[in-house]
């Protein structure tokens, strides 16, 4: 489904561009932010509404709070912080004030994973998906390119309830076309493939795609899903990928524990178990180094993706893994 | 459906006035009136609620009333914070029989005023209040902590009608009234917003970052309410994490400030009818209070923070309210 | 290994008269918290060394974060606070001033899991173990009874590193004897048994232990592990429990996502894929009742999980579990 | 090593200054001097340092070096927070040069002085002055931002030695602070404690929660200097939420608070030197800075909070920073 693996896009575009769309229609949509003007490029979306835009200052949990208030006085709130500081600093506001609350509040994650490189572990938000996941009634969104981000916030906008969005500033290329329509919950089969399975999602997925072509190049077909939702989980379609091919590698900018493979591995154990790699951030703090730089080094490039994969494929049907 | 056209206004008054002196209950005056399906009545006093004034003396006798049937309720169910709740009531009475622009057969009318509990654990005095006013029926409050209860520990907006978020952890009221304000302020609407929130529960930073922006937004359709009982859960504020003077500390931020009386109901309806005490600017009301008011034994006492009397306890402690009335 | 169940023990009291024995005889021991002597049962220590007690009030970012200066300064703090709070609203702080700093800090979570039962949703932690599992660096530990708290307390002080103890209220009976000795990363297996394991920690794991004599009534001898250690977790443990008995239940008074439970499946799907079921919270905010009213009601009552096992132990094998 | 014993103060008191005026670069010159294998005269250096005071003159110079390394550095790795480094660095070289109690050939001796730059974003800076301080080579600040590289965008503790915790996301620094202060405070220490914040910082109601800790405790050990460039990463801190007058604030939370130009090493040195301002009483000191202070075209320009310079800006630079030299 990729073409053209060299014009990489960032993102955080799509996703300004869909709401000042969305916003221009519908007078509700505000912008909440943390002194995140610029790194949320919400710029042209203040120049537009400048009362609309609520900065609260660098106030994470008073802008989750404050998320809360918009939406009870009925907005719909688009707040926007980089990742780290929006679930680290905010997570009992996002619990009590958001999910358990159930307040129309839109949580954009921006910079996830170690898009903030060599600024370093405080920076970095490779914890996102395990500190939101376990929260009842949040829909949780990591998407892989602009066409998704696109659908992903048209559907946090329409959608009655709490949304996070989980964005990067990473360069991506196009994996969807223009038209593409985003389901929240419905995993996306990016290539078919019966020898084993791909999962992954946001900067991931070009990756795992690329990974797959090395494969075939070796013979092995391998199946690439991409798993923008991260909940609710499209179980029917890890359940189908499992029994179908027997093996699943999943690859996400996150820790292996708790994130994306969890997920996932929540879901095998229970209805199919079969072998599985999860690949992503060790257990370990990064040390200094670029997104891309740090994903190479943890096994993420496209080959070490497929090495990964190939070993998985050979313990296919094994009892014990080495 | 405009009842007031069809109604002299001071007829109504009159009439409503006179009911509430006769039942001195609310819901059971609401019951009562149900069962004979007066639905006119009802809807016409419920909106009269939001138009005429209590008298002091009115809004004073359901203040004892709400305290006996929470202490009641505290009792039966052999938990609460009764300390913070005595200490709120005649503040949760003054917003929700005097200055509440509410109608509890519209509980998400969208220009209503908005009040918060931040004090969350004080969800009992809030149950009971609400009862009264008519969003729930009185005879819930017996399933308070049973299983299943809507009314949990902690208020829940989804569940119980008239509460507008959920708290129970401490310091989360505050940012929310501002996204509350705020909200107004954008949408040209009128509405106000109050939060209570206690004095210890000021120790939260979350509440300092949402000053700061209160003030930097203007929002004088803010109030905050502190209920300044002196006491948190485990010793004095004074000695855990000194707070006071409490006023200077918001004045500093930015924000207009008065003192009151947090028992007397004129002080307080005087003070909750003021907008703001200055243009553009939230205004904060430091309520002096004390924990357990109305009872003797656990007036001004840390251990009744959330201690459950027992029978004894209890039964002096309904007698004192009664003999109040 | 459990004699009697009907005595019934407050773990608190077993942590604070140990945590007392160590301060008495190491005077760098300080005690953390924040408005809570009282849910910590710190008032004896308190009436000891006033001094020694630092009760920042409620502020819990500042509390962990004067753990961690404390630590700086050769202190070793324990900072105690009801779980939900401790977690929830520091957990930047744990993050960053205690995990990536690797101060000597020993986060106590009280009346951690639905302890607060009635007191609802704000109150239970039941996703600190999610919380708290994807950080680096900190070993994280929920004992099971009065002696593996005292082990894991003495365990705390003595360790050079950050430490999560997760406690709770609510009683167990004895399960260990108490001249137990506990060691941090090693699970024990309190009951033998070949057809299936379940694994269970904190307040589960009496209950576990009861579902096993339950479940040899019916003929199936199920091996019970408590796994007192979630991170790091006991590889070797869990992959002889997979391969030998084949099928792993866990118990976790915790959300069914990213806990105890989750941890197992990661090591399972990607070393020893067995059939596995999760109990837990089912991704709900629990409605009004007591934590064992709760956990009943979420089938782990003894004879809920003795079901839930009995269930898995037909699915042993199977491809595709129903 | 008693080196003190050995040696007549006066005499290296002299030595040392001579030494500073000729090389200006005390890196250079400790590098020199390890070069000639005259180890004792470093260590003796480095202890003096401890003992006696530099003069303006000398740290004043020292500053400019350091922001001419700390621009170098960005420079080089095309990226840093040029524009807060710039503001701070006078308060960082009065610290390590005049007021710290500290020793880098023992960065974790129990009863050193602590600091902590909560203004993490800046560790450049920090980086440039410990390297100058003798806790790292300067040559290892070509590695900043590197793969692998210690100097990673956020000071990290485990990595660099002088890093007392590892900061990077705001509003950390005062709560680790006062654990220093009270952790001094419970042994009966005298190390004191400094923590650097930025103004936009404050805004962080963890600092609050702070705030009112240090005063309930008492820690005249601790000090913060607020960094007050009235700049924040996306604009002026009044126009996004306004904090001024912060010493106000500080006042109402029960602290001593001095304000002093944060560009003047004379002021800065003096009000460092107090122990505090008022006995009992934690001290907030209030610097007064610019943003990107010392370059011309930078300073109180919001974008160079991280900007990094193209080529004949950095030429410039360069330049206005070594003809003041
Ligand atoms: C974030 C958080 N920390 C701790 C608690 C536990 N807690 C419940 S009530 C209370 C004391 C509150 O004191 P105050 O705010 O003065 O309330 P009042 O005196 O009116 O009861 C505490 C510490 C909590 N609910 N939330
Ligand atoms: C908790 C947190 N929120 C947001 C940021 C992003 N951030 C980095 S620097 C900065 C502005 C800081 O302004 P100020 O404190 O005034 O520092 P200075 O002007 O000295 O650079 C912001 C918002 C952060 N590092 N941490
Ligand atoms: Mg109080
Ligand atoms: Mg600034």
């Amino acid at each position: 489904m990729i073409t053209d693996f060299d014009t990489l896009h960032d993102c955080r575009d799509a996703f300004v561009s869909t709401l000042e769309n969305l916003a221009s229609e519908n007078n509700q949509i505000v912008a909440v932010c943390n002194d995140s003007v610029g790194s949320s490029k919400l710029g042209g979306f203040r120049d537009k509404w400048p009362e609309r835009l609520v900065n609260v200052g660098i106030a994470e949990q008073n802008m989750v709070g404050v998320g809360a208030g918009l939406a009870n006085g009925g907005k719909i709130p688009f707040v926007c912080a980089a990742s780290c500081f929006l679930t680290g600093r905010a997570l009992e506001q996002i619990k009590a004030d958001v999910a358990y609350t159930h307040a129309n509040v839109k949580l954009c994650g921006i910079s996830s994973g170690m898009a903030y490189g060599e600024l370093g572990p405080t920076h970095h938000s490779i914890e996102d998906f395990a500190w939101t996941r376990v929260l009842p009634g949040i829909t949780i969104v990591a998407p892989a390119d602009p066409s998704e981000t696109k659908g992903a916030v048209e559907f946090a906008a329409n959608h009655d309830g709490p949304v996070f969005l989980r964005l990067s500033r990473v360069g991506v290329p196009n994996i969807f076309d223009s038209n593409h329509r985003f389901v929240a919950g419905k995993a996306n089969t990016i290539r078919p493939g019966q020898d084993l399975t791909i999962i992954a999602n946001g900067t991931l997925t070009h990756r795992a795609f690329q990974a797959a072509e090395l494969l075939a190049k070796q013979g092995i077909e391998a199946r690439v899903i991409n798993m923008a939702t991260l909940s609710p989980i499209d179980i029917d379609t890890i359940v189908s990928a499992a029994t179908e091919t027997g093996a699943i590698v999943t690859c996400e900018e996150h820790s292996v524990h708790g994130g994306l493979g969890s997920a996932i591995a929540e879901v095998v154990v229970q209805q199919c178990p079969v072998p599985m790699k999860i690949l992503g951030v060790p257990g370990v703090f990064a040390p200094t180094g670029s997104a891309n730089y740090l994903l190479d080094e943890f096994g993420m490039s496209a080959t070490g993706i497929s090495e990964a994969a190939h070993q998985l494929f050979y313990n296919k049907g094994k009892k014990r893994i080495a | 459906m405009n009842i007031y056209s069809c109604f002299d206004l001071n007829t109504a008054d009159n009439f409503c006035q006179r009911l509430i002196k006769l039942s001195r209950k609310y819901a059971d005056f609401r019951k009562a009136l149900t069962d004979t399906r007066l639905h006119e009545i009802i809807c016409l006093y419920i909106y009269s609620l939001e138009t005429f004034t209590l008298d002091v003396q009115t809004l004073q006798d359901m203040a004892r009333q709400i305290r006996l049937d929470d202490l009641k309720t505290v009792y039966r169910a052999k938990a609460g914070h009764i300390g913070g709740e005595m200490s709120a009531i005649d503040i949760l009475t003054t917003l929700y029989f005097h200055t509440l622009n509410i109608d509890p057969t519209q509980p998400n009318k969208p220009t209503r005023d908005r009040f918060i509990l931040s004090k969350g654990h004080t969800a009992c005095a809030l149950y009971t209040t609400l009862a009264h006013r008519g969003f729930i029926e009185l005879d819930e409050l017996s399933t308070f902590l049973q299983p299943h209860s809507r009314l949990n520990g902690h208020p829940n907006r989804n569940k119980v009608p008239g509460v507008e978020t959920n708290t129970g952890a401490l310091g989360h009221g505050l940012p929310i009234g501002i996204g509350m304000a705020k909200a107004a302020q954008l949408s040209g609407e009128g509405w106000r917003v109050f939060v209570l929130c206690g004095d210890g529960e000021l120790q939260e930073g979350s509440n300092w970052e949402a000053a700061m922006a209160a003030a930097h937004f203007k929002l004088d359709n803010l109030t905050l309410i502190v209920d300044h009982n002196r006491l948190q859960q485990g010793a004095r504020v004074h000695d855990t994490n000194a707070l006071a003077p409490i006023a200077d500390k918001f004045a500093a931020f930015g924000w207009a400030t008065t003192a009151v009386d947090g028992h007397d109901i004129a002080q307080l309806r005087e003070a909750f009818d003021k907008r703001s005490a200055t243009a553009g600017q939230p205004t904060c009301i430091v309520a002096n209070t004390f924990k357990g008011q109305g009872i003797s034994f656990m007036q001004d006492k840390v251990e009744w923070h959330h201690k459950v009397p027992n029978k004894e306890q209890y039964e002096q402690a309904v007698e004192e309210l009664q003999a109040a009335m």
